[in-house]
């Protein structure tokens, strides 16, 4: 039984950990903002959600997993809604997805 | 044998750090550098609590769950302020 | 191995000259209290680092552990955090009144207006 | 984490992420981002030099130093050993920082505290005691062009779990990593999300400012007055022995009641101050 706990959580933590590692990725190549926040809201969430469930896994029942819960929670609310925020604030401020620049200046 | 999956999580999120890091002072507009400040403060928490349980001492998890909340905070009112900062100062916007 | 040993004494080093480095070349007013932050900062790392034991833990009681880290620095620096950000403040709303005043946050304009 | 400063971590995890950052911004908005920049003081060389010097010596001055982790290093020797070996009995809390802090050295954290409210008073007085009967904030004119509908909706949500939170912080303080330092700017924290997103003519309604100067004072009172009480009975300035017999309970009655009048000093002298520093924030005139 621990030992297909410890399994999964293995498995959690490095699918975590390789998910992270592409979103930066995404975020250091990709050639402007709004397929950068793409590339990091979409991994950071989920990536995010893997590790922390990974760590429940190894915390057993007690405080600590409430207190992994409410972290994930937080994760799980604050993390899109910046990223939306993000995406808004940059719309509004006239910055446009990288097609549309030249378009624009051709026009 | 766990700690070692702990340890392979840890430097994967060091390297995102510094690689988040990067983008920071390289993006070329200031969202691009929130973006890459707000990657790296979801990492910091994720790196609390990997570190925690590495440590062995998981009772941490308070200073976690702070940045988790200060660093949304954070953003966002940066975000805020930079708004204000563009209304405040017209004659700048070109 | 030296470098090993004293490598927290060079990181605080190396930071606190960062800051020294902004607060004497920088003009502005508002740069120049990022550099005294970042002082700032490196001094606190400084204490955080001296209170370290190898092998303990931070200072509170739990069963199975024996040697934990000196609470002490800990104390003195967590107030100066909180303290820090106070005065921080105060620098900043100095800041703002010579802004009013002045018209300027740059060092050397402020010079040229009072001698003028 | 690897100097094991949990509380430290704590304070600069809250202070350092979230408000410091913001009051630089907020000084950038209200002085103007776009300063143009005539001429750098001297030249940037020189002041390398310099620099570069400095750090060298220092370096030198680092060899002797002891290495990082030892257990004989002088700081660990003198008074560390008898707070970490006694303040489980004496104290009787698990967190040392905590009992080291408010209670071996309450009267250091008292300065401490004096002080922050102190530099609450500089900057109101720089600033200005505005009394807001205007109400024509820049911020709120900004917040009514641009609603932000969902994050009013996420911050509506977000922000009574903080407050619990910081009130967990305030109370657990003498069993894990917490206290008044770090709850105070926590609730305040969550008092800025709020003045982000519903305006300071709204958040002024909510935290009345005359109250919160006030309140700001009555936190220093209430942790001077404690010393006051112990000095009655005929103790030292700040004895918690007179609170009762039990030596346990009486450490834990003045350590709670300590950590209440920093944590209401330090959410209130930071509210203050931000909110001082966004009333100023106005239409740069066009010149």
């Amino acid at each position: 039984m621990s030992l297909v706990v410890d399994i999964l959580s293995a498995i959690c933590l490095l699918t975590g950990s390789f998910l992270i590692l592409s979103g930066v990725i995404g975020v250091i190549r990709f050639p402007d903002f709004y397929t950068r926040i793409h590339a990091a809201g979409i991994t950071e969430t989920l990536a995010a959600s893997l590790i922390l469930i990974g760590l429940m896994l190894i915390a057993g029942w007690g405080l600590v997993l409430f207190k992994l819960i409410l972290i994930l929670l937080f994760i799980l609310f604050t993390s899109p809604t910046a990223s939306h925020a993000l995406g808004k604030a940059a719309w509004k401020s006239g910055l446009k997805p990288h097609g549309l620049v030249n378009k624009h200046d051709e026009d | 044998m766990n700690n070692m999956f702990l340890i392979v999580t840890t430097i994967t999120l060091l390297v995102v750090m510094a690689l988040a890091l990067i983008r920071a002072f390289a993006g070329p507009t200031v969202f691009d550098r929130v973006l890459a400040g707000n990657l790296f403060g979801t990492k910091v928490v994720l790196l609390i609590a990997v570190m925690g349980f590495l440590t062995g001492r998981p009772d941490f998890l308070d200073v976690a769950l702070t940045y988790a909340l200060i660093n949304f905070i954070s953003v966002i009112g940066i975000l805020r302020f930079v708004e204000i900062t563009r209304k405040s100062s017209p004659k700048e916007q070109s | 191995m030296i470098v090993f040993e004293l490598f927290n004494y060079w990181i605080v080093i190396v930071l606190m000259m960062i800051g020294f480095f902004i607060v004497i070349s920088r003009s502005n007013l508002i740069k120049k209290i990022i550099g005294l932050n970042i002082f700032q900062t490196s001094v606190f790392i400084l204490y955080i680092s001296t209170g370290k034991i190898s092998g303990g833990t931070a200072p509170i009681i739990a069963e199975n552990v024996t040697v934990y880290s000196n609470p002490l620095p800990h104390v003195l620096i967590l107030t100066a955090i909180v303290v820090g950000i106070a005065t921080t403040a105060l620098a900043l709303s100095l800041v703002i009144r010579i802004k009013a005043s002045y018209g300027t946050v740059e060092e050397n304009e402020i010079l040229q207006r009072d001698q003028s | 984490m690897s100097m094991d400063a949990v509380d430290v971590a704590f304070t600069e995890a809250a202070v350092g992420a979230g408000i410091s950052p913001l009051l630089m911004l907020a000084t950038l908005a209200i002085v103007g981002r776009y300063q143009k920049t005539s001429a750098t003081l001297p030249s940037p060389a020189a002041a390398f030099i310099l620099v570069f010097i400095t750090g060298s010596l220092l370096i030198v001055g680092t060899l002797d130093m002891p290495a990082f982790g030892a257990a004989d290093a002088p700081a660990q020797l003198h008074v560390a050993p008898r707070y970490i070996h006694l303040s489980g009995e004496e104290i009787g809390i698990p967190n040392m920082v905590t009992s080291v802090l408010a209670s071996y050295r309450a009267y250091d954290t008292l300065g401490e505290v004096v002080v922050i409210f102190t530099a609450g008073i500089g900057v109101l007085s720089l600033l200005g005691f505005s009394n807001s009967q205007n109400n024509a904030y820049f911020i709120d004119k900004i917040i009514a062009q641009d609603e932000h509908k969902i994050l009013r909706i996420v911050a509506k949500i977000l922000i009574p779990p903080i407050l619990l939170f910081s009130l967990y912080v305030q109370f657990h303080g003498d069993f894990g990593p917490g206290g008044g330092f770090q709850a105070g700017v926590i609730f305040a924290a969550a008092i800025i999300l709020y003045t982000l997103f519903f305006g300071l003519e709204v958040a002024r309604k909510v935290i009345n400012q005359t109250f919160i100067r006030v309140l700001a004072s009555l936190g220093v009172l209430l942790y001077g007055s404690v010393g006051l009480v112990s000095l009655l009975s005929g103790k030292n300035y700040l004895d918690y022995h007179v609170f009762a017999d039990d030596p346990q309970t009486a450490q834990h009655i003045g350590i709670l009641v300590i950590e209440l009048g920093v944590g209401i000093t330090v959410a209130c002298v930071m509210m203050l101050i931000f909110f001082s520093f966004i009333e100023n924030i106005k239409q740069e005139e066009v010149r």
